[in-house]
């Protein structure tokens, strides 16, 4: 270090930190409602056009201003992204709680601290590098205005950052240029912060710090992008032109994309009217209702949601199965039960996705891992709807559909033709003798449906109570259990048509199991445990019912470990029920309190149990 | 997109053809189940008639209802068109929902006062605010008839069940929060009354928005004693028409209307003197005619008609007929300046951006 | 036969049947609307003040008037009364299911029908005894108006079946006279229905049929009663003080019950004032809200619905799991999904009343067997609501619910207080130092709890979003899942306080698993399987989650076969997840047409199963 | 049954104490995480005050909420007091439920305008016609808060977001719900309006059933806008106070009223000509005393209310103020006709039959 780092306490300088270049972990700890989204954001991007792989969690509270919020990077060149938890770098914003974030600071790691008030000699530690920036002093002295200064301090840590990381400061120029565009003003001052921050940390400090960036290949092929966008514009991809609502976070921001996406591309030129309606309904089983009244009159349509709406939606979920009218909901898991954690993350409903309502039902579910499948599973729920006629839930969850991550930009085949299934046109009714809703004419065990409008003989009363499978009315055992038979048939048929797992296999005796965000932090943990001499095979489920090559992968290793980000493991339930894997070869790793799961959690859990003898390596 | 179908001209020969060539069966469904002599088998037939004066063919309709006795009865009218019995309380957003997706078609949603008061307050309500396109008819018996009798939130003060104790609830009155959401066609009647129900759904079906109207449609098995007030007895004597109404279809057959409705001329049933009569258009260029019974009427003016409604039940009376229409209020899709063509129909190539604009698009998100 | 059995289509008389006294089922196909239940229940009370074991299952259509509705009733010295299917008499007063139901008669039985008018050739079978008995003819002679007329002909099929089987006209007459009491008139008119069938019969047949009924000891200890019935007034033994419910089938009669036995029992003498309050709620959403609010303010509060309403309720199910408000749900089961057959039973909603709501959950129920247990369940629900702070379900169905069983007494022990677990006193907290909500003191997973209203140090905030073991809002992952996993471990720790399985084990190798309504089937199958050599011993399971002896149960046979009245084989799903048996011993039997189980399903499907292999006998 | 707990007599020194030697801090609560502004806290505010001089015991409050930004504020006030966080638009349940078990708590729900109006209109309008016994406050904003700021269904036509289009649906006014479904204590008022406020609290408190409080109570991050009609200049702007209020408890300390509830003398803010003042005895012994500052206004008369609240709107005012009261509905308890100890605290002995019983019972199934 060029200067002394300003630990401030006359503690002894801490161990030096072995030199970590584009591998580390960084979090910022401010206010909410202060502006200090955008710094991050502007940092994040920075980094991001460096050509290095990086991921933002944006830890918030529930309440729109004056609460604790964080925000972490992670920096990976070989592309592991996951939540770590573990920091090398730390940025204290919010003396509320200094004390909790110095504590997550791992042993060698940096402190960037506002030094403009001395800091609490309490929260001293002896193990880490504290760096003080007076950012506020800083700021205070060169800009007017409180929220002025307030903003400017969240970006002048950014330009702090910049000097301390290796930060290209001619991207961030180039950044806020593109968002500002014409107000040059704003430029000019953001741009100012960023170098008051950057030329202190040059100046006081050795720049940069052993752990820092430094330029990879250039991201042309990699963007940006958090799930509910992904998920928004697939359904505009999709063709959907009917969506519902009722607000709830974290999936509020996908309806918002869609109608986003719509402006943009689903105006009628000559009129300016719309070729979309959103419905923002009044609750949430409104919105339901919505969809499937929508898809029952022939439009694609759907429901962004969480938790709390798909228990309000049980009873239309099991009209739309026992009816058959296709529906698509997507859920962006938050932390449960009941309101739970609105702004944390769990996959806490796939239980409940995959079985909702009273009676027997099962329903098709598909397991988006990052924005990119977003966008693809989108439109591939509203293909699985139409065609199986039948509620289709997209199974998203806060981290992945709100947070931003680097993916392959989106593509888009335009061969691309909606699978709209058995649906008659009014030809074809028009040369059928008889029309009859639930007659299963071809033994596929789906049967042709019609729109209203079409065709007088297409006609057909759509009821959730008891029908024969001419879709008359019927208390009749024999002919309930006819039509619910097929439904399970059909159903069940699914499985060859949900996108398939995605399996790495080297033939270990180990399987490890996930699905969604588990995704990044299952790999990591992979090889991390390759690394240990634990060697384990992988497999990602994408859909449910779950397809052969799921069953013939567990049955194929001793024992899997199947990771779960919800307290009761279930999807190692929903693999016990429905595989014909023996229990014991199914063992749970569960991470359930709110956070992205990290490859650690996954590591020390299959420790653990290996620890604990399931099995001999 | 959608063939409309000709009907054959004649199938039931020596039955009246109405102009696109159906009898009255022709507007009939399966056999009512329902018990005899209720009301609801009266506000079907109403609605059977209703539908062949306007000649509007059958599979251009949509036939909503929730759950109940009065939700069975979409299955007793219009066998061609497609119906949706939705869950209890929930037809309102089922038809929110299609009429998103087909604006084309002609909704016709039949509730009840449990499943329109009850369960679905909420869906009402909303759907009101919405000004959604459908005519709804709230058969009104203040009673849940399919779960055996119990009160409705309609039911008045002091009403008697067949046994037990009287309802001491106020009730919730459909006309008056229908009047005070702003619902843009309200209009109260009585099973009993087909010359009054008859050109009511007729008007509603040329109404462009909610056209809401309330039946009162005795429930002959638990609510037609003695000592309850929606009996047949009951209502017969304290429903007070007060606003008499015809509908008059166009008569130019150049013209059709949209949707492919093609109103034919109906008779006008009754001579209005001068001044107290008002015509109204409708959207779908046919005629409301109106005729003040009561001189302290207007049925254009929400507020009054709200005060006239309140007044007439501190008297003690019901007052019936189109209380309230306002034509001027857009509907739910004038409301989200959606496209003309219905939804549904959009074939998929305006409605994917394609490649070339993802492609471009991708340059947001770097 | 004294006289040609008047089959009226010289087909060859059928085989005489063997006669079968006390043992026997009999069909009564009727209109409904036209009176016929009370007939139907006239026979019934009839045979039970015999002393013979009777069932009666009533199938009703979802309709006010003029649609089919079927009675059965089932006959057996043994006690072996669940549903057969089989019937050796038919009565066909319904024209419209003439045909369906003459088919339903087994080889040799006895049609009774209406020969007022000549039958239709095309109904005759020639292995059935056709008894026409002209008896809209006789009551239209004897009787005055079409009302009176059409009730007395149900009488008077009474009376023949009472000539036919030998049922005592005495009984008759009593009960008559209990049922009229003052009204003689009427007495007088319905025993005169009675002797016209009675006296026509005896005339043209001989009398008794070889099927038919004789005198068992008097049947003092027992009652006829229907499991609402019962349940509601365990509720009111139970202390139960708040109720709120919106009707739906078949579970409304359960609160009918309620506020019938509050009428009598909780009248307070000197004013006339009620102590209980039935709040007849807007909806199901709305029904639980008054049941947590009520168990949250002290009272023992309750809701009986059907499947339709615990959808509804998924939402407050899981505020009540996660903020621990004592509540008890009585699903009284109909037919699913959706709507589905409101007037059919089913055990379709096992599983969602176990996990119901998004997010962890997991639910303590209760699964009676018969009116009997619907009483004393219905008590320990609430003990066990109170004692686990949580959500309760008595799992009941409509063939439990509706249809009259014959059953010892209910007993009460005076002894009995209930158990309201932790709840704090005034004199408790002015002890305290301080209350905390969900801190966990000894150790039992069980925290203390404070109602409204007592004392100002038991305020806390009842709240289903994230809370710490203090009671206090957090977005904390430790404090989060610290209280989460105490939930968890807290319903566990149910398992022993759950009624136990009633197992009758003789050793066998194989196992019968089965509960609710499935029990008389259940066992009847057992015995039928003993004499075709097939051992089986039976477990009936009474409660969830399940204790430690139904998975020694499991575990300490060769196979068990796991009898579902549902699809999917929910309770097979649930032994499987909530076990450590080996799935492959877990077999499923499964019947969900929606009529109650018989035996012939479970003995069947145990056949075809072993037939098949899965274990070798 | 329960203890009633007396508080030490002086816990702040130096502060003023009420009645039962309360200061206002101990009608407080937790710190609030509202933005800095935001029109809610100003209600808290006023219900600190009129708790305390109003003298109730903490713990003998029942605060409910539903979800949002409003129904977080039940953990700002009131600590000693047990709170209910509902889920979204529910609480109006778990209030009736609450009160049928404990009638002597005395019940305040707070709630917001998406929560009461959307999700929560069934219920809310279902607990007015059973007029239970709570003051329920609406904290109206025209915006979901705590999604960010979605319009509700109380934006009034035309409001502008602060970005994207003005609403088009029309709006559900709450005051002319509640008035049109006979709530028996109807009031709007600003939250920026203490004065009017605080004694409207008050008032609300000494009302048997149900009081219902509209307070327009700015979001300040997501509707005070210009274009917004429910920010504060608009609303300060806008209001018409049309009935000033005072809440007169009564002088006789040796008579309490029920439910431990010891109302004090308040001092009397506004002396009034006679002819326009109203006394109204309330059932806890205190009086509502009301001036008609407009002289066409009649507090007493449900309908004439109504139409001045419209006839305002048409005015572009908002009226606020006591806008009716009736004290002669009976409460859900009454109607229920239930016994006057809370149903909750009846002994085990009081509600089981006993074996006796039972066994007579059993004749009757035999
Ligand atoms: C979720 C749900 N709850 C309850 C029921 C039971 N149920 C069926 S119809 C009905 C009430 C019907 O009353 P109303 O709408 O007035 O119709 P009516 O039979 O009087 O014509 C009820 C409560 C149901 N089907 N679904
Ligand atoms: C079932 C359910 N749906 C949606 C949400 C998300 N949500 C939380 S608060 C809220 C709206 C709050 O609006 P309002 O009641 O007006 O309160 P404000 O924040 O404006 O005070 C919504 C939609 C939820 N918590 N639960
Ligand atoms: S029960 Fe009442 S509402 Fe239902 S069909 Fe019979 S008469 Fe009509
Ligand atoms: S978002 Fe609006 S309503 Fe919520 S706290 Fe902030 S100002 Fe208040
Ligand atoms: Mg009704
Ligand atoms: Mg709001």
């Amino acid at each position: 270090m060029k200067k002394a780092s300003t630990n401030g306490h006359s503690t002894p300088t801490p161990m030096p930190t072995p030199p970590s270049v584009n591998d580390f972990a960084l979090k910022i700890g401010t206010v909410n409602g202060t502006g200090s989204a955008s710094a991050n954001g502007l940092l994040m991007q920075a980094i991001f056009h460096m050509g290095v792989p990086v991921s933002g969690k944006n830890i918030f509270p529930s309440n729109i201003q004056g609460l604790p919020t964080w925000y972490e990077m992670r920096v990976n060149a070989t592309g592991h992204t996951a939540r770590t938890g573990r920091f090398q770098v730390l940025v204290a914003m919010n003396s509320q709680t200094y004390k909790k974030d110095v504590a997550e600071l791992q042993t060698g790691g940096y402190l960037v601290y506002d030094s403009s008030w001395p800091l609490d000699a309490s929260l001293a530690r002896a193990d880490v590098h504290f760096l003080g920036i007076p950012l506020a002093a800083l700021c205070n002295q060169e800009f007017e205005g409180a929220r002025e200064r307030l903003l400017m301090k969240n970006i002048a840590y950014v330009g702090a950052l910049s000097a301390l990381l290796d930060v290209d400061l001619g991207i961030i120029e180039h950044l806020l240029t593109e968002q500002y565009g014409a107000k040059k003003a704003l430029i000019a001052s953001n741009f100012k912060a960023v170098k008051l921050g950057y030329d202190h940390a040059r100046e006081h400090f050795d720049c940069p710090l052993p752990c820092r960036l430094e330029r990879m290949a250039p991201p042309d092929d990699y963007i940006l992008i958090d799930g509910n966008t992904a998920a928004g514009l697939g359904c505009v991809y999709a063709g959907a032109t009917v969506g519902a609502w009722y607000p709830i976070t974290p999936s509020t921001s996908l309806m918002d994309a869609f109608r986003r996406f719509c402006a943009m591309y689903r105006r009628e030129k000559e009129t300016g009217r719309n070729k979309y309606l959103v419905v923002q309904a009044e609750d949430e089983l409104a919105a339901a209702g919505v969809v499937l009244g929508a898809s029952w009159a022939g439009a694609r349509a759907f429901t962004p949601t969480s938790g709390p709406g798909i228990s309000l939606m049980n009873e239309f979920i099991g009209l739309a199965y026992y009816a058959e009218v296709p529906a698509v909901f997507v859920d962006v898991q938050r932390v449960g039960p009941s309101t739970g954690m609105p702004t944390r993350t769990q996959q806490g409903d796939l239980m409940l996705c995959a079985y909702a309502s009273h009676g027997d039902t099962k329903h098709i579910c598909l397991y988006p891992a990052d924005p990119s499948e977003c966008f693809e599973l989108a439109v591939a729920a509203f293909d699985l709807a139409d065609r199986f006629q039948t509620p289709v839930f997209l199974v998203s969850d806060l981290d992945i559909g709100m947070n931003d991550w680097r993916v392959k930009k989106l593509e888009w085949n335009d061969q691309y033709r909606p699978d709209r299934g058995k649906l008659l046109t009014a030809d074809q009714l028009d040369r059928m003798d008889a029309f009859y809703r639930y007659l299963d004419v071809d033994g596929d065990g789906i049967t042709a449906r019609t729109v209203p409008g079409v065709h007088p003989k297409g006609a057909f009363f759509t009821r959730g109570s008891g029908h024969n499978k001419y879709g008359a009315y019927t208390e009749d055992s024999d002919e309930y259990a006819e039509v619910l038979a097929r439904v399970a048939r059909k159903i069940e048929s699914a499985r060859s048509h949900v996108p398939s797992a995605i399996i790495h296999s080297t033939g270990a005796e180990i399987g490890l199991v996930a699905l969604g965000s588990s995704d990044g932090a299952a790999r990591e943990a992979a090889e991390q445990l390759a690394t240990q001499g634990i060697q384990v095979d992988y497999m990602r489920i994408r859909g449910f019912p779950f397809g052969s090559e799921v069953d013939q992968f567990l049955n194929a290793h001793e024992v899997n470990f199947i990771i779960d980000q919800n307290r009761d493991g279930q999807l190692r339930r929903m693999l016990v029920l429905e595989t014909s894997a023996p229990k014991d070869k199914l063992i749970s790793v569960r991470y359930y309190a709110g956070m992205p799961i990290s490859s650690h959690h996954i590591v020390t859990g299959v420790q653990q149990q290996l620890a604990q003898g399931v099995i001999a390596v | 997109m959608t063939t409309s179908i000709p009907k054959p001209k004649v199938r039931h020969p020596g039955l009246p053809v109405n102009q696109i060539g159906l009898t009255r069966r022709d507007y009939e469904g399966a056999m009512s189940t329902l018990c005899a002599g209720c009301g609801h088998d009266s506000i079907t037939a109403a609605i059977v008639r209703a539908f062949w004066e306007l000649s509007i063919p059958p599979h251009k309709v949509a036939k909503l209802s929730g759950i109940g006795c009065s939700s069975k009865t979409p299955a007793y009218f219009l066998k061609e068109a497609h119906g949706f019995n939705a869950v209890h309380g929930r037809m309102p957003s089922i038809g929110t929902g299609a009429s998103a997706a087909n604006r084309d078609l002609i909704f016709l949603g039949v509730s009840g006062d449990g499943d329109s008061l009850s369960i679905g307050l909420g869906q009402f309500c909303h759907a009101i605010r919405r000004n959604l396109n459908v005519v709804y008819i709230l058969e009104n018996n203040g009673v849940y008839g399919l779960t055996k009798g119990q009160f409705s939130a309609s039911a008045d003060i002091g009403t008697k069940p067949k046994k037990g104790e009287p309802n001491r609830n106020p009730p919730i009155d459909p006309v008056l929060l229908a009047l005070n959401l702003g619902a843009t066609f309200v209009a109260r009647s009585f099973s009993g009354d087909k010359e009054q129900l008859v050109p009511l759904v007729k008007a509603g079906l040329a109404h462009r928005g909610f056209a809401f109207i309330d039946v009162i449609s005795p429930c002959v098995t638990f609510n037609d004693h003695e000592g309850s007030t929606k009996s047949y007895a009951f209502t017969r004597e304290h429903t007070k028409q007060v606003v008499e109404m015809d509908h008059l279809s166009v008569i130019d057959h150049d013209e059709p209307g949209p949707s492919d409705l093609v109103p034919i001329r109906t008779e006008i049933s009754a001579s209005y003197a001068p001044g107290t009569r008002l015509d109204v258009a409708m959207h779908d260029g046919s005629t409301v005619r109106l005729r003040k019974i009561d001189e302290d009427y207007d049925p254009t003016d929400r507020d009054r008609a709200y005060s006239y409604v309140r007044s007439a039940q501190h008297k003690g009376e019901v007052a019936t007929g189109l209380l309230y229409l306002r034509t001027d209020a857009p509907e739910m899709h004038e409301i989200e300046n959606t496209v003309a063509a219905p939804l549904a129909m959009l074939p998929f190539e305006e409605l994917c951006p394609g490649s070339d604009a993802l492609a471009r698009l991708m340059e947001e998100f770097r």
